[in-house]
């Protein structure tokens, strides 16, 4: 039945994405956990762990081109979604290590008692159930969002005003956490997680399981923004992306169509880092840094705005690019990666995925030569891919 | 009683008097030379006493060897004991005998020891020297002589700063004097109201070091204490109005830092429209040019040392706005009309320029000396403001005047406006497009470059120097309003005031999230900024 | 005069940009089912009076009211526009990064809240509509082409199939025929005298004949206020209107 | 003086022209009709050097332009009014008539006192930015913009449009007088067919990217060319 | 070299921390050369795997997890800030594997797979605090540090510690301020005016690495000089005074454990040695690159013994192992996982070195726990069989991280 549905109204690309997802959110943990070490095709449980994050970039990837690539919000602070989204699975597992900590408080955290705090401050009620946690891992994050977004959507702040106040509002998120006042651990944040619902965190299985989990959060944000996307809705917000006051001359309330999105993005975001801190085993302040931001905008970029895979692409590829640099060249990996940007900037305009769209459109052109007819440069109906032309800033 | 008291105040300045009539007389070396080696003592304690011996000897050049030991040029040989004036001369160190003067055999560096002094003894060395050369023929001897008993408030000098006080012609000198009789008159057990004299006089001085002496007063029972407890409250209430100036005065200051770092980038950004995430490296380049300028004058030319920094003013603008033109040439002019990939792209610039200068340079931070007219401080009323500080505004101001000239004034920044509103028609007009890219490009870089010249007097010179610039940088341009240079000034000035204002209640964490939270609000009742461009030309 | 029974009602309406008055004391009456040409100099203040009417422009002074009821100057844009308004800019906007056909399916009348785009389904009858206006722009054949590849004189239309689509209560039509051959003008002006037998319409324009084809009554605008109106020949023969407007 | 041979010219895979030839003659007006998306804008494009052809040449005083960037054809006398006016929207009216100064010889950097005869409303603007003016006003700042570079060929796409009745007739006469007394050649791309009568010395009509008439201003009445401009 | 010993080396060497822990790569590679020209250890060369974490305390997990998992190394030495330590320790802990940390910390953590060879608070602050108090005469104490842990967890500790000596709360100032703040201005004015109260005033500065160089540059231009205010600082080495012109400054001190100037055999040699290995003669020494060395020579020594790589017998091996420390004494692996140092206070000289103006008499023990804060009062680490245990509380005689 739903595949049914499914196959009728997702396209084709999606379809395939969702299905390699799922694929390897099966395959990954069972060539981890029954293939023997010494098979070539076992994979590491340090791979899994490793494909787990990237995954989790992913997602925070796909979230963000939502807003950007297809309503032209360009968000640099959706880090902090990302990290509360973090810190509400942190406190989570924070609880849950109970009386295990190294001062065997039953109910502080370790930082707690040696910061000499008596009892638990009101926000760390309730986080000691899981499915209380995972409200938070979406309300923390969306909430926020919609106050953020209800504000700065009313006033119309729009452009580079916006992004540079998401900018400030993960920078001021960044310097609260730090402190130790606020609660969360300061700079060295949470850490030292025993275990999630029950199971110890640093098995293999766990591990296994973790990750089959964010493919199919993973999944399912592929499919939730591609229905999004195909709907009239999407047309909508790339409209909005392009001639924001047009739209409003149409009647379209367009503070709301941007609440929406942007709401929801937060909320993605907010997963993904959920599904982030039991993989990497810490959640600190530094998610929030400004930076992170600008770089989850890059994965982005690389792969593709306006796409719904080339999210996906760009932050896995960029993130690896990262990891193998770091080890093959730990001194000159800066060069490597700055160089990839900026080649990718002047031959891939429209990302990694863009090739494919560009061969696509070349294939389009031989053919339509052939007609001797002027055909439209882009043939396009189902939404796949809307190239973006850009925001004029600062005219 | 007040002549009694009179008569024993007088008594005591004649006992005070003795030991100096008796240093008066000349001592022969021999009986000095025990407490000279006494100096090298094997603790700081028995050193410190051994100085204040020296210093009441009256030996004539008692000065010079305190000197010396306070700026540890004095050494204790290994073998024999026994101590000497060193200066480093290759392997060895040209000795002199402290007493009398005289050049002796070199002793070898392994030979010998410096005679270490800690800050107390650098105190007790200083407070002994002021006795000492009270009565320099050198005005700038005899001020520092003066400081040093103003800190000590040593009560037995007050019969030598009488002396000194009726000799002294230099006005200044002699106020600073009577302020350090004054300090010690509150130290000793004078009469009540010589000593209310002694604190009216101080607090006529400088507030915050009144306080310092008026305070431990404060406490005392009787009229004494009372005159101080007055005085404090006087000398506070002033120190009210000057914290509010001191608020705008420092503002002012953090909000021309603020502008240096980021009217580069109102050109790069604010009017080429560029997210130009390497901003921050142009800024670092500049210091860095700053910190090899003064590399190659100490080395070949010392006497431009003080004039290091000047010179690298133009060098450094040659550097990055040419370094800028590069990136121009060969990155950003393929990427206009798609802005938001000039992000991706500087940020790739910027990873690269951060790890080429750690690759050339090291990962550490290098060293940039100021030159003496940009070191120190100085007083109006209770504020202190620094040269550096002072320069820095100056300087910001006077770069935002010249910029703004250019851009309004001249041919160049009539086209460079022309071409970022609309590349193609410009062109059509006859204006060079490459060339006005460039130019403008190179010029904002160029200014970035500047700026990391005045940053290296203050900051941090590391590879990282320019990422902790370049958030607050697109804050103060969006905040004042793209495309607005007095949007800029104005934004980077309010931002720092904003920010002194709120320090001193909320701390410097949570003021500076404060100021961020007031942006993100300000912002929603001025979506386009401080100096937000208005009416229909916006959407055309 | 009375607001009620009116269509459009600006009454005593003044605008200034940094001292400049654009509009100045500015009335105007439209009854519903009128067709009203608007004519004037450049920088009479026609643009800003539409600019008042759709909430983009809020007036200093004045008052706008449609339907005899509604205050116009109370709402904004997307408000007014779901009031029935439509309008058509000076300067072609459409969404550039969308096909022909979605231009005109995000115009098409309907509801606008979000949820119900989120899970909208294309009608028999909209799609119909859909291709019924693009016949009538001559778009038909570039339905699939996305809008930015347009000229700029298929971007007018696309406009005008924009506005029909939205199928408003009032139509604001700015210079609909700029960049139009003499043969499309007439055409358009068909249209147009089609649209007004069901609904009212303000067009703006420069091009004479086209006015006269429209047969409708003109007013023309000086300064930010009227300065003759009437049929086109009372106006075009008003001495003033030849003086500041038609020249000799 | 300016002559297309033969010029093609491509948007990514569609063809806008194809193989046009056309001839601008000094001291002349041409005018060159057609329906919407026919190619006029293109060639325009191509002539100013916005656009590149795909294969063809135009010279300009008997040299090929070849690949010119549009800057150097503005000094070498090509100025342009372009469709849609792009004027510079934040500079002052006074701003975006010096900014022509960039074409003009030194000692010409000033606005010919003809642009203020023809528009007055911009004597009157001159502090104001450009993007403020209305529709026809910018019109007009375009094509004054245009006169400040003192061109020997004036390139203007569709200029009478948005532009109130008076002023088209003043246009029309000082586009005359400028041909008359400096010897101006001007090139027009026109949807008004009655201005272009009463102006054009020589008209050419397009459809579908390709020339389909030639001829002189009265042919213009000839009902077989007259159906190149029906719908 | 087929068969070799892996040693990690985890330190980020770009993004803000590559300031300071680039040179301690370098030690480590420095370390390990010097190692193989004695013949490597169990006659096996030792090959050093460097992986640069960015400073991104994720990356270092990451990074830790690639060395253990797949590059098999027998121990990783690095780590800098106490963020990136704690976002490894689980990863240690879980793989098995040692951990080598150079820096000082705030303590308040003792891990079976950590060697902790940079100073615990007691070993550095408490010390300082007292040569202020007793040879300067200090009444009056201004707390200033980074908004991060180690400076809040130390001031507590000091807090505490001056407290109980008598010292009342209007005289101790305590301000924080951002990660790499750079406008002192009104941070140094109000530490003059809280200095202008008539009693001796000195400032104990937790104040991290970036902001260093601003507030130095402000306070030696608003002319506080060490005579009148000095300021103690524990992250201010020879390698921050680097890029400092230090003539002002003369006189202010540092506390460590290890200063380049040392008078000693062990550090002339030492320091030669870099020289030579680094080709550079004004390269700086500075105490991390001292607790690289003692803990590289420990954990060498500790393989030694044990007679393999293996980690549980290595842990077992190291406690107690005792190698010679650059100061001409030695440090000793305690059974908390930490080491015995000297405490030295040294002033800032104009040379941008540092002169020794105190040193504590004998060896001071790591506290892992501090014996100030409440929570951790009652707490003792010891990794020595049969306890094994790094947090038994002594009340209640349980070992609190293992049992419930
Ligand atoms: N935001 C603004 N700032 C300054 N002046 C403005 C602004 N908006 C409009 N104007 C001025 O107001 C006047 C009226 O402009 P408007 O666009 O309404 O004219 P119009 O009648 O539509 O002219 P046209 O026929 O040329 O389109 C013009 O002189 C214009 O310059
Ligand atoms: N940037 C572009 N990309 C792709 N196709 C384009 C582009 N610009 C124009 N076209 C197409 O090229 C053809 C010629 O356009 P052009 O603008 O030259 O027409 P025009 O004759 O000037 O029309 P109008 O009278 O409407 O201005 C049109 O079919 C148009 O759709
Ligand atoms: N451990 C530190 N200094 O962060
Ligand atoms: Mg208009
Ligand atoms: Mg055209």
């Amino acid at each position: 039945m739903i595949t049914q549905w499914f196959f009728k109204h997702g396209d084709r690309r999606g379809v395939i994405v969702i299905a390699f997802l799922v694929g390897i959110a099966c395959l990954v943990p069972l060539l981890n956990l029954l293939v023997p070490d010494t098979s070539p095709l076992h994979v590491p449980t340090y791979l899994v762990s490793l494909l787990g994050k990237y995954l989790t970039y992913a997602l925070l990837a796909v979230a963000l081109d939502l807003v950007w690539g297809f309503c032209g919000i360009l968000s640099l602070g959706h880090g902090a979604f990302f990290a509360l989204g973090g810190y509400a699975m942190g406190m989570y597992l924070m609880r849950q290590i109970g009386p295990r900590g190294v001062y065997a408080d039953p109910v502080l955290p370790d930082f707690m008692v040696f910061l000499n705090w008596k009892e638990l401050p009101w926000f760390w009620y309730g986080f000691d159930n899981f499915w209380f946690a995972a409200l938070m891992v979406v309300l923390v994050p969306g909430v926020l969002a919609f106050g953020f977004g209800w504000l700065a959507f009313r006033s119309r702040v729009t452009g580079v005003y916006l992004s540079i106040i998401t900018q400030a509002l993960t920078y001021a998120l960044l310097l609260a956490f730090f402190r130790n006042d606020m609660g969360f651990g300061g700079n060295n944040g949470l850490t030292d997680f025993k275990d999630i619902l029950g199971f110890n965190i640093q098995a293999g299985t766990t591990r296994s399981a973790l990750f089959a989990a964010t493919a199919l959060f993973l999944a399912l944000a592929v499919f939730v923004s591609g229905f999004i996307i195909r709907s009239k809705l999407g047309k909508v917000l790339v409209g909005v992306r392009d001639a924001e006051s047009r739209m409003r001359f149409l009647g379209y309330r367009v503070d709301r169509y941007k609440l929406f999105v942007w709401t929801l993005s937060a909320m993605m975001a907010g997963i993904a880092g959920a599904l982030y801190v039991p993989q990497v085993g810490i959640i600190n302040p530094s998610e929030f840094e400004p930076a992170n931001s600008i770089e989850a905008v890059i994965w982005v970029a690389v792969g593709g705005r306006g796409t719904i895979i080339g999210p996906i692409i760009g932050a896995v590829l960029v993130n690896f690019g990262k990891t193998y640099f770091t080890t093959a060249f730990p001194e000159a990996w800066l060069f490597a990666l700055g160089a990839l940007f900026i080649l990718v900037t002047l031959f891939l305009p429209k990302g990694i995925l863009g090739l494919y769209g560009a061969w696509k459109a070349r294939r389009a052109a031989d053919a339509a030569q052939k007609d001797d007819e002027v055909l439209p440069p882009v043939v396009k109906q189902s939404g796949k891919r809307v190239p973006a032309p850009e925001p004029q800033a600062a005219e | 009683m007040s002549l009694s008291r009179f008569l024993t105040i007088i008594a005591m300045l004649g006992l005070c008097l003795l030991p100096a009539a008796a240093g008066a007389q000349a001592v022969d070396d021999a009986k000095l030379k025990p407490l000279v080696e006494a100096l090298a003592g094997d603790n700081f304690d028995d050193t410190s006493k051994a100085v204040s011996e020296l210093a009441k000897s009256g030996a004539p050049r008692a000065a010079v060897i305190l000197n010396a030991l306070s700026a540890g040029d004095l050494y204790v040989s290994k073998t024999d004991k026994s101590v000497f004036l060193g200066v480093r001369d290759g392997s060895d160190y040209a000795a002199t005998d402290p007493l009398s003067g005289a050049k002796l055999a070199p002793v070898p560096r392994s030979a010998a020891e410096k005679i270490k002094v800690n800050n107390r003894l650098r105190r007790d060395i200083a407070a002994a020297i002021g006795g000492l050369t009270l009565m320099s023929t050198d005005a700038t001897e005899r001020r520092s002589a003066a400081e040093a008993i103003l800190k000590n408030r040593d009560p037995e000098s007050i019969p030598l700063l009488d002396q000194a006080i009726s000799a002294e012609k230099d006005a200044g000198i002699k106020m600073l004097m009577q302020r350090a009789k004054a300090a010690a008159v509150l130290n000793s057990s004078a009469a009540d109201d010589v000593k209310i004299a002694a604190i009216a006089e101080i607090k006529s001085g400088n507030g915050r070091e009144a306080l310092g002496l008026l305070t431990p007063l404060a406490g005392i029972q009787g009229p004494v204490g009372e005159a101080a407890g007055a005085a404090i409250s006087s000398i506070n209430s002033e120190l009210e109005i000057w914290n509010g100036i001191q608020n705008i005065v420092y503002g002012l200051s953090l909000g021309s830092v603020l502008l240096l770092a980021a009217i580069g980038l109102a050109i790069t950004f604010g009017v080429m429209g560029v997210i130009n995430m390497a901003h921050g490296e142009m800024v670092m380049i500049g210091a860095y040019t700053t910190f090899v300028v003064q590399q190659i004058v100490h080395a070949s030319m010392p006497a431009l040392s003080e004039y290091s920094l000047l010179i690298a003013l133009p060098v450094a603008f040659l550097v990055s706005g040419g370094i800028g033109v590069v990136i121009e040439r060969g990155i950003i002019r393929f990427l206009y009309g798609r802005p938001l990939e000039t992000l991706l792209a500087t940020w790739g610039i910027s990873l690269v320029l951060q790890q080429a200068t750690r690759s050339w340079f090291g990962a550490s931070n290098v060293q940039v000396s100021s030159p003496s007219w940009m070191s120190g401080s100085f007083d109006v009323g209770m504020l202190t403001l620094t040269w550096s500080r002072l320069w820095i505004i100056v300087f910001a101001l006077s770069v935002f005047a010249v910029l703004q000239l250019v851009l309004k004034k001249t041919m160049l920044g009539l086209r460079m406006r022309a071409v970022t509103q609309n590349r193609r028609m410009a062109s059509s007009m006859g204006i060079r497009t490459p060339w006005v890219d460039a130019l403008t490009f190179g010029l904002g870089s160029g200014i970035a470059g500047i700026a990391g010249v005045a940053l290296s007097q203050i900051d941090n010179v590391s590879p990282n120097l320019g990422q902790g610039y370049i958030i607050d940088s697109f804050m103060v341009v969006v905040f004042g309003g793209v495309g607005n240079l007095w949007g800029t000034l104005v934004g980077a000035m309010s931002l720092g005031i904003a920010n002194k204002f709120l320090e001193p209640f909320a701390g410097a964490v949570l003021g500076k999230i404060l100021v961020l939270v007031l942006i993100i609000l300000f912002i929603q009742k001025r979506p386009r900024g401080l100096f937000a461009l208005k009416g229909r030309a916006i959407e055309a | 005069m009375k607001a009620k029974d009116t269509l459009l009602y600006l009454d005593g309406v003044s605008v200034s940009f940094d001292g400049f008055r654009a509009i100045n004391n500015l009335s105007l009456v439209l009854q519903s089912g009128e067709m009203r040409a608007i004519i004037g100099p450049n920088g009479a203040g026609k643009t800003t009076m539409m600019d008042i009417i759709t909430g983009k422009t809020k007036p200093d002074t004045g008052d706008v009211y449609f339907n005899g009821t509604v205050d116009l100057t109370g709402h904004d844009e997307a408000e007014i526009a779901m009031l029935g308004i439509g309008r058509k800019f000076q300067k072609p906007t459409v969404f550039e990064s969308h096909t022909v056909e979605d231009n005109l399916v995000l115009a098409l009348s309907g509801s606008r809240s979000a949820f119900s785009a989120l899970f909208h389904r294309q009608s028999r009858d909209e799609a119909d509509r859909i291709l019924e206006i693009l016949y009538t722009i001559r778009l038909f054949e570039k339905r699939h082409w996305l809008a930015a590849n347009l000229s700029h004189g298929q971007k007018q239309w696309l406009e005008i199939g924009m506005l029909l689509a939205q199928d408003p209560k009032l139509l604001l039509v700015d210079e609909p025929v700029a960049g139009m051959t003499d043969a499309e003008t007439a055409e358009t002006a068909k249209l147009l005298r089609d649209i007004a037998r069901t609904r009212s319409v303000i067009v703006v324009e420069h091009d004479m004949h086209f006015v006269r084809e429209l047969d409708v009554k003109v007013t023309c605008l000086h300064e930010g206020s009227v300065l003759a109106e009437g049929s086109l020949d009372h106006v075009s023969n008003d001495q003033r209107v030849i003086e500041v407007y038609l020249g000799r | 003086m300016l002559t297309v041979e033969n010029a093609s010219l491509h948007y990514g895979a569609a063809q806008a022209l194809r193989g046009i030839s056309l001839e601008v003659k000094p001291k002349s007006i041409t005018c060159v009709l057609g329906r919407n998306g026919v190619g006029k804008t293109s060639m325009l494009r191509a002539i100013v050097g916005q656009h590149p052809l795909s294969s063809g040449t135009i010279s300009f005083d008997g040299s090929p332009l070849g690949k010119k960037p549009p800057y150097d054809r503005a000094r070498a006398g090509i100025a342009f009014v372009p469709q849609g006016r792009e004027i510079f929207p934040l500079l002052t009216v006074r701003e975006n008539l010096a900014t022509g100064f960039a074409a003009a010889k030194r000692g010409n950097r000033n606005v010919p006192p003809e642009v203020f005869e023809l528009f007055p409303v911009l004597k009157t603007m001159l502090g104001r930015r450009g993007g403020d003016l209305s529709g026809g006003q910018q019109q007009q700042l375009a094509i004054g913009r245009a006169l400040v570079t003192r061109p020997r060929l004036l390139v203007l796409d569709e200029p009478t449009e948005g532009i109130q009745p008076s002023i088209i007739k003043d246009i029309g006469r000082a586009i005359r007088f400028l041909r008359d007394q400096t010897g101006l050649a001007i090139l027009l791309v026109e949807q008004y067919l009655d201005f272009c009568r009463e102006l054009a010395d020589h008209v050419y009509i397009m459809d579908r990217g390709e020339i389909v008439h030639s001829g002189d201003a009265a042919s213009l009445d000839r009902p077989e060319v007259r159906k190149f401009l029906t719908v | 070299a087929e068969d070799t010993i892996k040693v990690g080396i985890l330190h980020s060497l770009s993004g803000t921390m590559a300031i300071s822990e680039t040179t301690l790569k370098d030690t480590m590679l420095f370390l390990i050369d010097e190692q193989n020209k004695k013949g490597g250890v169990l006659g096996k060369k030792l090959e050093a795997v460097v992986v640069d974490p960015a400073s991104d305390w994720p990356l270092f997990a990451e990074k830790a997890r690639q060395l253990i998992e797949q590059d098999k190394v027998a121990a990783v030495f690095g780590c800098w800030t106490s963020s990136s330590r704690k976002s490894v320790l689980p990863v240690f802990e879980e793989l098995n594997s040692l951990l080598f940390y150079p820096v000082q910390y705030e303590g308040e953590e003792s891990s079976r797979n950590v060697f902790y060879t940079g100073a615990a608070p007691n070993q550095q602050a408490i010390p300082a605090v007292d040569y202020l108090a007793s040879q300067e005469g200090v009444q009056r104490w201004v707390l200033a540090g980074t908004d991060y842990v180690y400076p809040q967890t130390t001031n507590k500790i000091l807090k505490a510690y001056l407290n109980a000596k008598g010292v009342k709360d209007e005289d101790i100032m305590i301000n924080y301020t951002p990660f790499g703040h750079s406008d002192w201005q009104t941070i140094v004015s109000d530490i003059k005016k809280f200095g202008s109260a008539g009693k001796k005033t000195a400032v104990v500065s937790t104040i991290n690495g970036d902001a260093n160089v601003p507030f130095y540059k402000e306070l030696a231009n608003q002319g506080i000089k060490a005579e009148d205010i000095p300021v103690v600082a524990f992250s201010v080495g020879e390698e921050e005074l680097a890029g400092l012109d230090t003539k002002p400054l003369v006189g202010h001190l540092a506390a460590w454990n290890y200063f380049e100037s040392v008078d000693s055999d062990a550090n002339a040699e030492f320091i030669k040695k870099w020289h030579a290995y680094i080709k550079n003669d004004k390269r700086v020494t500075n105490d991390p690159m001292e607790a690289t060395f003692i803990g590289f020579n420990m954990w060498v020594k500790a393989v030694e013994a044990a007679g393999t790589t293996k980690s549980d017998a290595v842990i077992d091996s190291i406690v107690g192992v005792s190698v010679p420390n650059l100061s001409g004494g030695s440090a000793t692996m305690m059974p908390n996982h930490h080491i015995t140092k000297p405490v030295l206070i040294g002033e800032v000289q104009d040379d941008g070195q540092f002169d020794i103006v105190y040193r504590t008499p004998g060896l001071v023990v790591g506290d892992e726990w501090s014996d100030y804060l409440p929570g951790s009062k009652d707490l003792i680490s010891d990794w020595r069989k049969p306890m094994s245990c790094g947090n038994f509380n002594v009340v209640s005689g349980k070992c609190g991280g293992v049992t419930n």
